[in-house]
């Protein structure tokens, strides 16, 4: 299917699961008649039913807790965070519970579930709908995270989260969901924590993940008019994250960039680039660059968050510090 | 415009034309915000209250200069009651410099602290811990003000209701909890989320619940009178106003889950017709209500054009705001 | 130690046995508890239930196989009662390789999946959604199982429990909301804290609530057979067990907020003391019963040996239990 | 005072802040007639009265929300949440409301409210009670984040907190609060995003916060030994940071090593190494190392958490890799 919407990506893969795995459900609130605020589950209510595909009250802390006591009785709760900015009301359902269940169990049981987590700016949605928190999941031993940037790893990466028998914190850049790609007729399941050099290149590494991915590939594109070759690597998954990857390319071309829309300070693009710096020593010939949002809230003016988000041009500019 | 003064001892007759002027202002400014949305010169989304206008008009003509409110998401006519500057509310709904909130949140969170507005708020159910604190500095500070709360029946569903309801209760805060209840949550009846009856969680803490007609203005101003009084001399009320909720969740919800006949029925309880009716049984003239209507207008028409004509923010400048400047401590 | 068959049908006589041997059981734990954390065998902290035996015993001796629980940070009674390996309950307390939990996490997460226990909670007000999930899974898979959440009277302030009763009644849910109210929250009196009642908390989601003197043995064991035969067939219930604390808020606690009069009063309510007197009545031999308790001893004094001589766990092999190994797939 | 604890020095930082200021009040479970659970607020509700002391009920979410209220009201709260393992139940007031609202509000108030969070591990308390979950803090625009190490940190950095118009988190080591030493007689308030230099070296530069700093002196006493001179340096707090001071020791020594008991991956220790290695680049003789716990919740057995919190030889172990 060319030309598929990332938000029919996601539709399809939460589809294909549950056709092939009858005890995995959905949570969330409106997405059984009213298909999700952002329309990712139209139709699965027809499809599977209200046993299957729940509406919930407002009550997103109970919610996921419910989803950790479900994970731990024999289903595999998806559920649907409205916004990113909402799974604040959470937070100890996922940190305390959701993570540590299975280490504080012993072993004895593992807690497969998902939470779809729409992050991201762009749309003038405001201060309280638009932050990018992913960074905090990162640093929670017991999750996974991951942040699909195109409608082919919608899909796939979505297959590979629900099956994975750990909690799974999955990222959809609600910029991303109209976008269209690429989705072969029988897409394949992906692997969580391996990466994608998104285009080869030898004088610079870009590492991206999310909807960031097409600012560097874009910046890519201009730097090649000035025959300067980054390569751009997609993370795809943060924790665990393809260190392996990126160290192997950055040993090639010396120098790197991270980016990604999140505000830049105590981001996880400190992790990155503090990995870089620590195993690829003495491979760079220059410092490693990071772009991110600045430190502040994410602005409601058009003026304001057009300026906001790290776009291509502030790419291009990192990578031309590192370059100098 | 100017802030209502407090509505205490204001004779009725009055009062009802001041409740209706409030009434028709938020209906002139959404009507209009309804028209700027769908020409894109208003960014991100909006959520009207257009139907619901008497519970703002009633509940805040109760309050005075000392009492504070924090709102939710869809909190215009809350604001403009309370007597928001009409120029500033839209510059900051079109992302404007010189918006109340400089362009920075928007219609969601529109606040004016010389008002003692605490904010319109994305988060649902988060203006009720705002207003609970708030109730608090009132006491402890002996302000001999009161907080208002106003909130959703689907913010119901969050455990911050029970939270909030124990420790106004256990500390007994001059605070009103204001349940602007139009069946509504979102795109689904909120009978389909919440099996709370409000009136028996309030009496499971010991505390008053005003059931009032939401869309009579009249009625409303009363009640919410007193649960203000009762706020102010016994502790916390709980206000439950139902009402009708005109426009979809959002502006460009098409709204297919609801049926034709619930469209056309709703307005026949339209808050300003009944209004209307009221005040032309009193005796008022056709010719003033229709003057003070064509005001209305007349106000929000040129706030947009100031609107309009005010610069965008600056990017630069915006950073000071995140924390406070050492010259401002 | 085996694990007590449901007691439905059981007659009432050898249920009263079988109440009064977990009860017994769970006393000498918490006894031994007490000296080996005193003698600083156990390492953290830990909160005893001794006083609130009935309740334990009570409520796990109306679950069937297919049920599941999830309790709180004062959890032992709990899963002892429903039948926890005596061996690895004292190694896991005693942070020991062998423990149910590898010496992961100790008394406040203490967790046995073959048991349908979720564990006990660190987390004051978790066990309430976690159960409400475990719930939402009997009825989806139709295990015809229900699911029990513990929670003490301090827990009621969290807005979880708001949030799950909602949930619970809009599901219908097969749960019982199991309330252990000892009056206390730590160091301070819940009524200081917490001014709802539950009984009208319950009401106000059409929720049946059922009260019952939560140190009669008897008494609990017919309420809790009414809850859980009311969840497995209506939907959600909720168990208000009045009981009390023996000890302090955790063992080391001076509990100097507590007067001697009370302290006194308290053990005369005794369950265990209750219970016996009641066999008595029925016949029941006082040779018997000491033999059952210097068993229950017996069997707590041979655990705890067993868990002195097990290994220390070893910290490599805790990393893989951070995320499921592949070969566990 | 010479010898004075350190939940003493946090007592009387109260004590004195609010003699000074009557718009201070106390939040917080137990804190009135118990004095707190860990006795930092003892003896503050005979001395204020139950207005200004006031125990809550178990209702963190909303503690925190009123806090915001409070302060947006003309109040100025100090909260104690009991664990900062329990803060993830208040995540939404602190990051949504607290850290947004000055400027969701274009700059109309301040919100001037302090919560205080234990945090930490080394009693055996367990995975949900020992968390260090710092790095969340720092990467939100709007808060600010203290972690005083030392007895007279402990009250000059609470009584800065206190003053400050913004919201602060204020970090406390369970493991600290026994711990004894000197207190001035009048000690002063301290300035936020001031590091201190605890030790002076010339070969490397420790860079830690929190309970951490004694594990680096202690290395550093070891390392001296052997005629190794490491530069310790306390940044007191992560929002704000003191870069300067850092980079600065860096360019001296060119050799960092950054060590913390947080979780290592995606924890604070991954912005400062960042940064040293971005700006401190040509400084670097080594690649900058980090010392942070494993990748695992906080394990409760004795045998398990002595092993899991970074300890002198973990922080030593890294020097001698950085200098090999
Ligand atoms: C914590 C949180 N959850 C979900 C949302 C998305 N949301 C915005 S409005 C709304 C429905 C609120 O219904 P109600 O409280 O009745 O207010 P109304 O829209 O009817 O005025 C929801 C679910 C949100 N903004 N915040
Ligand atoms: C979310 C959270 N807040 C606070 C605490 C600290 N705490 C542990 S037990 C307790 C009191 C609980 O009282 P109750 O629910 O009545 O249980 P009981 O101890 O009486 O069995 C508190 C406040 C906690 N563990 N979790
Ligand atoms: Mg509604
Ligand atoms: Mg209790």
């Amino acid at each position: 299917m060319a030309d598929t919407r990332y938000v029919r990506a996601i539709n399809k893969a939460l589809s294909d699961a549950m056709a092939a795995d009858p005890s995995v459900i959905l949570l969330g609130e409106d997405i059984a008649d009213a298909g999700g605020s952002f329309k990712a589950t139209r139709g699965l209510l027809d499809q599977f039913g209200p046993q299957r595909v729940r509406d919930t009250p407002i009550s997103e802390s109970t919610i996921v807790g419910a989803a950790v006591g479900a994970a731990l009785s024999g289903l595999k709760p998806v559920v649907e965070i409205m916004f990113m900015d909402f799974v604040t009301l959470a937070m100890d359902a996922l940190v305390n519970q959701a993570a540590k269940s299975r280490f504080m169990f012993g072993g004895q049981s593992s807690v497969p579930m998902v939470v779809r987590l729409p992050h991201g700016g762009g749309v003038n949605a405001g201060p309280q709908h638009s932050q990018c928190l992913e960074a905090w999941f990162a640093h929670v031993p017991g999750l996974k995270v991951v942040c699909p940037a195109t409608v082919e790893d919608a899909y796939s990466l979505l297959r590979a989260a629900i099956e994975d028998p750990d909690p799974v914190i999955f990222v959809e850049n609600k910029a991303l969901y109209a976008m269209a790609g690429d989705l072969p007729d029988a897409p394949g399941k992906g692997v969580i924590g391996k990466a994608r050099i998104a285009r080869a290149g030898s004088d610079v590494t870009l590492v991206t993940y999310g909807a960031t991915l097409f600012n560097c590939l874009k910046a890519a594109d201009r730097l090649a008019g000035r025959d300067i070759f980054a390569e751009v690597i997609d993370l795809r998954s943060l924790q665990p994250w393809d260190k392996e990857t990126v160290l192997a390319s950055v040993a090639r071309t010396h120098r790197a960039v991270v980016a990604h829309e999140a505000v830049r300070s105590f981001g996880a693009g400190a992790e990155i680039a503090a990995i870089i710096g620590e195993e690829g020593f003495d491979d760079l010939d220059a410092p490693v660059g990071r772009v991110g949002a600045p430190f502040m809230p994410v602005p409601f003016a058009r003026s304001l968050e057009s300026r906001y988000i790290p776009d291509a041009d502030a790419i291009e500019a990192a990578v031309k510090v590192c370059l100098a | 415009m100017t802030r209502p003064a407090p509505a205490h001892g204001i004779a009725g007759n009055s009062r009802l034309l001041d409740l209706h002027r409030t009434m028709l202002l938020i209906r002139a400014t959404e009507t209009t915000l309804s028209k700027l949305f769908a020409d894109s010169e208003i960014p991100g989304f909006i959520h009207l209250s257009l139907g619901q206008e008497a519970v703002a008009a009633g509940v805040c003509c109760a309050l005075g200069s000392a009492d504070t409110l924090a709102t939710t998401h869809r909190g215009h006519g809350h604001v403009i009651a309370r007597g928001i500057d009409l120029d500033g509310f839209f510059k900051e709904l079109m992302g404007r410099e010189g918006g109340l909130c400089k362009g920075r949140s928007g219609s969601m969170h529109v606040a004016d602290m010389s008002l003692g507005i605490l904010g319109a708020n994305g988060i649902v159910g988060a203006s009720v811990p705002l207003a609970l604190g708030s109730a608090l500095s009132h006491q402890t500070l002996k302000t001999g003000g009161i907080a208002v709360a106003f909130f959703g029946d689907g913010a119901m569903a969050e455990g911050a209701l029970h939270e909030a309801l124990n420790m106004a209760a256990l500390w007994s805060l001059p605070m009103v909890f204001a349940c602007e209840n139009n069946g509504w949550s979102e795109f689904s009846p909120t009978s389909r989320q919440f099996k709370g009856k409000l009136s028996t969680l309030a009496g499971a803490f010991g505390i008053r619940h005003i059931l009032v007609d939401g869309n009579d203005p009249e009625a409303i101003a009363s009640a919410a009178l007193e649960a203000a009084d009762h706020a102010r001399t016994a502790g916390p009320a709980v206000l439950e106003c139902m009402t009708t909720r005109f426009r979809g969740h959002y502006e460009g919800d098409p709204q297919k889950y609801r049926d034709a006949g619930e469209m056309s029925a709703m307005t026949e309880g339209d808050p300003i017709l009944r209004g209307r009716a009221r005040l032309a049984e009193l005796g008022v003239e056709a010719a003033e209500l229709d003057a003070m209507a064509a005001q209305a207008e007349a106000l929000v028409a040129a706030a947009v054009e100031v609107a309009r004509a005010d610069p965008l923010p600056d990017f630069d400048a915006t950073l000071a705001d995140v924390y406070t400047p050492l010259e401002a401590r």
